[in-house]
């Protein structure tokens, strides 16, 4: 039988591998797909908890947390392009303007 | 007038803010008129003065903010009237003998605020506006040093200022836990300081919170090994800066220890006799050989405010009335002198633009009434009875003598070293053939310059022939707090230690 | 009568302050005859104080106000005229005013003349406390005042240069003023622990109640006691170890020697022990240890006066000889004796420095007696003068100095301390010498002055006539000595020789004039027909010894001086800037660099930015994580 | 049983999709392998029976968001190859491992305690979609509608940041407008 620590452990898994696309990416737009697997990750969390518990909130949750991608998608290729724009890239290495 | 203590902590620095339309060129009269009027202000407060009543006199509680018992809460008692009067006198004497002329404007002002916040400091009970002051003064004087400084200024103001504030810092956690131990034990909350003394705290807290007191009070003292931005700040300092910073700033340190330290924590007080003698002993000798080494007569002055603040320390943890009492007046003796001894540096500098004593030789000879003045606050500096200074120092070791006679013969010593010191600086500077060229067309003293030190010459030996003035007031305030540390005692070595007057009256 | 006492007491300080009104203008006679006067009032209320006393019997004991009162400590501005301390204001104020006209004379060339009498008066003023004050804080008043004026006299001519010390063996006035200063500081603090030892255990400072309360004290509060007070009289009385001020001291003006350092404030010390009998009469370990440290020092300094050439040294050295002698009395519980010596070598002392003041003014300064010689036909009366004294300081029966010194030594042996006794029956031979070898090279033999051109003059007549009561009282004080012993002893104990003692009288008499003129006899051999170097002598080891005082100036510069001057250096230098000051700035400098140190994870390079984020987050999921498990 | 299956091939999939979508050079693979990974999480949330979610995942995920990126990538260059240096990937690789160490124990632990009551439950036979609709405009209406006005403004700040002035710096100083046209005058 399927457990809820089954759910878990694959959200695990597929938010770790979000975490090494974050860490490892230099591209923004590679970035931003990394995000997007580590919030899905959270969101089978989520739904499987919601399950096993017999509780909404936690697909109310995922619910919003996909509202919330949406409206960062949104905002953030946009701004992705006035980088690109500006830089001609999108490469993390090339645009790093803020050094201290 | 029921509200004196607050016209006297908020007339200087409403005459301040209203200095800012005042014009460049009358803005020194002003600032003098201002704190002639704030200096008379303090004397008629101590003609108002109950001398017989131990108390806190003047009292007036505005509560502030209710829900956490802070409350804009004053009074003066005897160990604290005093110093208000001299900080009102240190300021007015060091404005009358002020040779700054660059923005001269905004030196009158800062000097005014920072008359507000040190008397602030001294009239505060409650620990919240107390700290608001203590914090307040750093401030002009930061902008003193760093503003109208020497060539080092911004590394000694800075120096000054990080150092200061880092020891308050740790006072105010010592001063917040405080408050909430007193909700804790009564479920109010109140920062007023006459209710934290009726706090009787275990000995474990009581030493926990004289530690975060400590280090505040300490750097601001300074006390040894806290003391290295002294020299600095006095060095760089222009002269009414170091008056100030001198006669007043540095007694901040010794009233808190006198305010908090003692009758908030007697256990802790009284444990902590032992190490806090042993730096005072240091301080007192080491900056002794320190000042004796110096090239700069500025520097000797001040390692020697090191070496004196050591023997208020002393006083201050004797536990008797003699020691105290003695501290406290020492204190008023210190700046008073020291004060003087600065602003006779500054004399000096005016003419020359060096301080160090190798530039000079010979001075008795050209300037007399110069090397008069000089003489007789040096004598006063090493402790010559009938003098202000010898009062203090006597009562001070006198009363530690109780504690520890091997103690106080190390602590002695400052009579010998310190006029070891102070001779050697008479002797290079005053003394021998003129060999420099410049000083042979030196002036004397001019009127602004004699006029500004009379006075404090006559202070200097009236209360050395005729203390008692002084002496009753504090006197009495000192044995009330003894009695009432003593019966606050929890362990028996602290009750064994502390020594009340036979002659007290009663508690606070 | 109080108003005598306040008269006595502050005519000095009235003339003080009149004279320091003038003191920055040039030379005024009248500031010098006024001050004069003002002393010479003094006297007069002192003389008719002592007359009161001796003929009553009481003492006057007056309060002027309260001074110091904290805790359970009150010292009051209490003055005691008694027996003592009229003496000591009787003889203070005498010589004083002698001392006062005489400088009118001796100062007469000097700019600084009336700054000269502001600070004459200002040390009677002192003096004046320190002997009449009722309690030892107002003695203390006194004790410092007169150190203070006495820095100020020695360093009088402040304008001097420092030169070396083979130059000069005080290097400069000014040094010499502060080294006064300082050493005297070193024994104040031993009195101030005095001090502080009887108020603890008596809780008073007043004379009448400490020395009523002392038999409730234990013998260790009392040996600490006397011990600490002796250390202050040790300091003022330029005792061993803390000697060499004196002789150093002689850099101020002659007028200051004879009247500060011979006839009052070096005997203050005496005076110390002879009030304070009470306490050292019960201390016996304490009073034999002062009195064989007088007895000491009565021997050393005269074994440096043997061979000095600086007439005023050769003075400080007998003065410190007989200071010896005076401790010696008071450690062996003769005080009234101590004290009659006191009073007789302050007239003869006083009246040979002032003698030698003349022959310095008739010198032109020069003070080598090597380089005097056959003065006494320029200088009639002051070789007349200088015989007396010498005569009196030698101990020749009918002079002052017979009598009291002989009765200390008499002392000595009654006390059956024969050592002592020898040493000092040893001591007056050698001061026979020493002072008769000065009077002959000065006065006798071939003129060597000559040779440097020096046309020696007799000093001023009012001078002259101004020393002559002194120059009276040495000759005739020794015939005073039982009354004097009947009016002290009224208030000191009495001290009588045994029967054993008396019998022997006329025999330690003799032994000790065999002694006296012997060196009186030996110094005329040697000197009175002029001066014959001894070259193999003045190069032999003991002499350079003692010519050097024993080489312990050079002792005090190379072990305590220098090392002062370099650990003070070290000090500052090394600990505080390296250490103290570096630690300050390093933890400073730490959070400064450890802020530059991480500037660097500012790279602007987002990537960078996540990695650091994600050890954070993972560092904080593990802390979660640990803390549930844990907790 | 159907549901084990479901759930191991799911898994196994949306792993192996991710993984590529991490580690794939190549823009167009990643976008296409993230988008299959979106597909197969929407098989798990129906699996949990979560239909309205799925439903939702599918529609907005797959359809709106993965559409956003793919107009978006028409922007950039996607043909070409990705150069990224690695710094450190042992790093990465240990922050990754570690973390999703911590999160499994972490996830782990309350599912031993039992103590968890259910907030919102639901409805024995009702429907999924009936169930989140109550919810979300009862308990949610304020968070509904509030996502809603964020998912307005997002879409606006979107348009405006990637459409305005497409010929021109949005950067640059607005003063260059006036020189360019002045420029076009004189030409």
């Amino acid at each position: 039988m399927i457990g809820l620590s089954h759910y878990l452990i694959v959200s695990a898994l597929i938010f770790s591998i979000g975490l090494i696309g974050v860490l490892r990416r230099r591209n923004l737009l590679m970035l931003f797909f990394a995000t997007e697997v580590m919030l899905n990750a959270v969101n089978i969390a989520f739904a499987a908890i919601s399950h096993y518990y017999n509780d909404l909130a936690g697909q109310m949750f995922a619910f919003f947390i996909i509202a919330i991608a949406a409206s960062e998608v949104a905002v953030g290729l946009g701004l992705l392009i006035v980088l690109y724009k500006k830089y001609g890239t999108l490469d993390l290495d090339d645009l790093a303007s803020m050094k201290g | 007038m029921d509200n004196i203590l607050s016209v006297l902590v908020f007339f200087p620095a409403i005459a301040g803010l209203l200095g800012f339309v005042v014009h460049k060129d009358s803005a020194r009269a002003y600032g003098i008129t201002v704190a002639a009027i704030e200096f008379f202000l303090s004397l008629w407060l101590w003609f108002s003065f109950d001398s017989a009543n131990a108390g806190m006199q003047f009292v007036e509680m505005i509560p502030l903010i209710p829900d956490f018992g802070v409350s804009y809460y004053i009074g003066v008692d005897g160990i604290s009237l005093f110093i208000i009067i001299m900080a009102a006198l240190m300021t007015l004497i060091g404005m009358m003998s002020m040779s700054v002329t660059k923005n001269i404007k905004n030196m009158i002002i800062t000097l005014l605020f920072l008359e507000m916040t040190m008397i602030g400091v001294f009239v505060a009970l409650d620990a919240i506006i107390f700290y608001l002051f203590w914090e307040l003064s750093l401030v002009p004087m930061l902008y003193i040093i760093g503003a109208w400084g020497g060539p080092l200024r911004v590394y000694a103001s800075i120096k000054f200022f990080l150092y200061t504030f880092a020891g308050s810092l740790i006072m105010l956690v010592g001063m917040l836990f405080v408050a909430y131990v007193y909700h804790n034990l009564t479920g109010v909350w109140s920062f007023a300081i006459t209710d934290w003394y009726a706090l009787v705290l275990p000995v474990d807290y009581q030493l926990w919170l004289f530690a975060a007191f400590f280090f505040g009070f300490a750097i601001k003292v300074p006390m040894f090994p806290f003391h290295t931005w002294l020299p600095y700040a006095h060095g760089q300092a222009p002269t009414i800066g170091s008056v100030i910073l001198a006669a007043v700033l540095l007694k901040m340190g010794t009233y808190g220890f006198v305010r908090f330290s003692l009758p908030m924590f007697p256990d802790a007080s009284v444990m902590m006799i032992t190490p806090i003698a042993v730096i005072a002993i240091i301080m007192i000798i080491y900056t002794a050989m320190v000042a004796y080494a110096q090239k700069d007569i500025k520097q000797v002055i001040a390692y020697s405010s090191v070496s004196h603040m050591g023997i208020i320390m002393l006083g201050i943890f004797a536990m008797n009335a003699e020691g105290i009492g003695g501290s406290v007046f020492q204190m008023l003796s210190h700046g008073i002198v020291s004060g003087a001894l600065f602003m006779l540096v500054g004399v000096i500098y005016d003419r020359r633009h060096t301080k160090l004593m190798s530039e000079f030789g010979g001075l008795a000879s050209v300037m007399p009434k110069y090397a008069v003045i000089f003489g007789i606050m040096l004598m006063a500096a090493v402790g010559l009875p009938l003098t202000i200074g010898f009062v203090g120092e006597f009562l001070v070791l006198l009363g530690f003598y109780q504690i520890s006679p091997i103690m106080t013969i190390l602590a002695g010593t400052s009579i010998i070293i310190g006029a070891i010191y102070m001779l050697a600086v008479y002797k290079k500077s005053f003394f021998g053939p003129i060999t420099n060229e410049a000083n042979k067309t030196l002036k004397d003293l001019d009127r602004k310059e004699t006029w500004s030190l009379v006075p404090l010459v006559l202070i200097v030996i009236w209360l050395g022939i005729y203390p008692k003035p002084v002496l009753e007031p504090i006197d009495n305030s000192v044995k009330a707090m003894l009695v009432f540390m003593d019966e606050k005692a929890i362990t028996q070595e602290a009750k064994d230690m502390i020594r009340v007057a036979k002659s007290s009256k009663g508690g606070v | 009568m109080e108003n005598l006492v306040y008269i006595a007491l502050f005519a000095p300080f009235a003339s003080s302050m009149f004279a320091a009104l003038f003191g920055m203008s040039p030379r005024q006679t009248f500031v010098g005859i006024v001050a004069s006067s003002l002393l010479f009032i003094s006297f007069v209320a002192s003389a008719i104080l002592a007359y009161h006393v001796y003929s009553t019997g009481t003492s006057i004991h007056v309060t002027m106000m309260e001074w110091i009162s904290a805790g359970d400590l009150t010292i009051p501005f209490g003055f005691l005229v008694d027996q003592v301390s009229v003496t000591m204001m009787t003889v203070v104020t005498l010589v004083s005013t002698v001392v006062h006209i005489y400088s009118i004379g001796y100062m007469d060339h000097d700019k600084s003349f009336n700054r000269f009498f502001s600070y004459l008066s200002a040390f009677v003023f002192s003096m004046m406390i320190l002997v009449m004050s009722d309690n030892f804080a107002g003695l203390f008043i006194g004790w410092e005042g007169v150190g203070v004026c006495s820095w100020l006299l020695i360093g009088f001519w402040y304008h001097k240069e420092d030169v070396t010390r083979e130059e000069n063996p005080s290097i400069s006035p000014s040094w010499a003023a502060n080294e006064a200063f300082i050493v005297n500081r070193i024994a104040d603090l031993g009195m101030l622990v005095g001090i502080f030892i009887i108020y603890w255990n008596v809780g008073s400072l007043q004379y009448d109640v400490v020395f009523a309360d002392l038999p409730n004290l234990s013998s260790s509060v009392l040996n600490a006691a006397a011990l600490a007070l002796f250390i202050g009289a040790m300091g003022k009385s330029a005792q061993f170890p803390l000697h060499t001020w004196l002789t150093d001291a002689m850099e101020g003006p002659t007028p200051v020697s004879a009247l500060i350092h011979a006839a009052t404030m070096v005997t203050a010390g005496v005076f110390l022990v002879i009030r304070a009998n009470p306490i050292f009469s019960m201390t016996p370990e304490v009073s034999f240890f002062i009195a064989a440290l007088g007895t000491f020092v009565a021997f050393f300094a005269a074994s440096m006066a043997l061979v000095n050439r600086d007439l005023k040294r050769i003075i400080a050295f007998s003065t410190l000889s007989q200071l010896g002698y005076m401790f010696a009395a008071a450690g062996l519980g003769a005080y009234w004796i101590a004290l009659f010596h006191l009073a007789a070598h302050a007239f003869f002392k006083a009246l040979l420095f002032l003698g030698a003041g003349n022959v310095m003014h008739a010198m032109d300064d020069e003070l080598d007696i090597f380089k005097m010689g056959g003065l006494k036909k320029a200088m009639k009366w002051t070789y007349i003068y200088m015989g007396l004294a010498s005569l009196a300081l030698a101990g020749i029966p009918v002079f002052a100095g017979f009598f009291s010194k002989d009765a200390i030594i008499e002392t000595a042996f009654n006390e059956g301390t024969y050592v002592l006794w020898a040493i000092l029956v040893i001591t007056a031979g050698m001061t026979a010498f020493y002072s008769f070898r000065q009077v002959f090279l000065t006065f006798h033999g071939d003129e060597r002055y000559k040779e440097a051109g020096i046309h020696p003059h007799e000093m001023y007549k009012f001078v002259l006539i101004a020393m002559s009561p002194l120059a009276v009282l040495a000759v005739i004080a020794g015939f005073f000595m039982g009354g004097f012993q009947e009016f002290v002893t009224k208030l000191l104990p009495n001290y009588e020789m045994s029967h054993h003692t008396h019998e022997l009288i006329w025999y330690l008499t003799a032994i000790v004039l065999v002694f006296a003129i012997g060196g009186i006899w030996l110094a005329y051999k040697k000197y009175a027909k002029g001066l014959k170097r001894d070259e193999k002598l003045e190069n032999s080891f003991v002499y350079k010894l003692l010519a050097n005082q024993y080489y312990i100036p050079n002792f005090y510069e190379a072990f305590i001086t220098k090392p002062y001057a370099m650990i003070s250096e070290m000090m500052w230098k090394n600990v505080d800037m390296k250490i103290v000051d570096a630690t300050v700035d390093g933890i400073a400098k730490l959070i400064y660099k450890s802020g530059d140190g991480s500037r660097k994870m500012q790279t602007g390079n987002l990537s960078n930015y996540l990695n650091w984020m994600a050890i954070g987050a993972v560092l904080l999921l593990v802390v979660a994580a640990l803390s549930a498990m844990l907790g | 049983m159907y549901e084990i299956v479901a759930f191991y091939l799911f898994s196994a999939l949306t792993i192996g999709l991710f993984l590529v979508t991490v580690l794939s050079k190549n823009v167009l693979y990643a976008m296409t392998s993230l988008a299959a990974g979106m597909v197969l999480i929407s098989g798990f949330f129906f699996i949990l029976g979560a239909d309205f979610l799925g439903a939702v995942q599918l529609v907005a995920y797959v359809g709106a968001i993965m559409a956003l990126y793919s107009f978006a990538m028409m922007f950039f260059d996607a043909t070409r190859d990705i150069k990224e240096k690695n710094t450190n990937p042992a790093l990465v690789f240990l922050l990754g491992g570690l973390s999703a160490v911590v999160l499994v124990l972490m996830f782990a632990a309350p599912i031993h305690s039992d103590a968890i009551q259910a907030l919102y439950p639901m409805h024995e036979g009702v429907g999924n979609a009936q169930d989140v609709g109550i919810i979300l405009f009862t308990k949610y209406l304020v968070p509904f509608e509030v996502a809603a006005l964020m998912l307005l403004v997002a879409m606006i700040s979107g348009i405006i940041l990637a459409g305005k002035k497409m010929d021109q710096s949005l950067t640059e100083d607005m003063s260059a407008d006036d020189e360019i046209l002045t420029q076009k005058d004189e030409k």
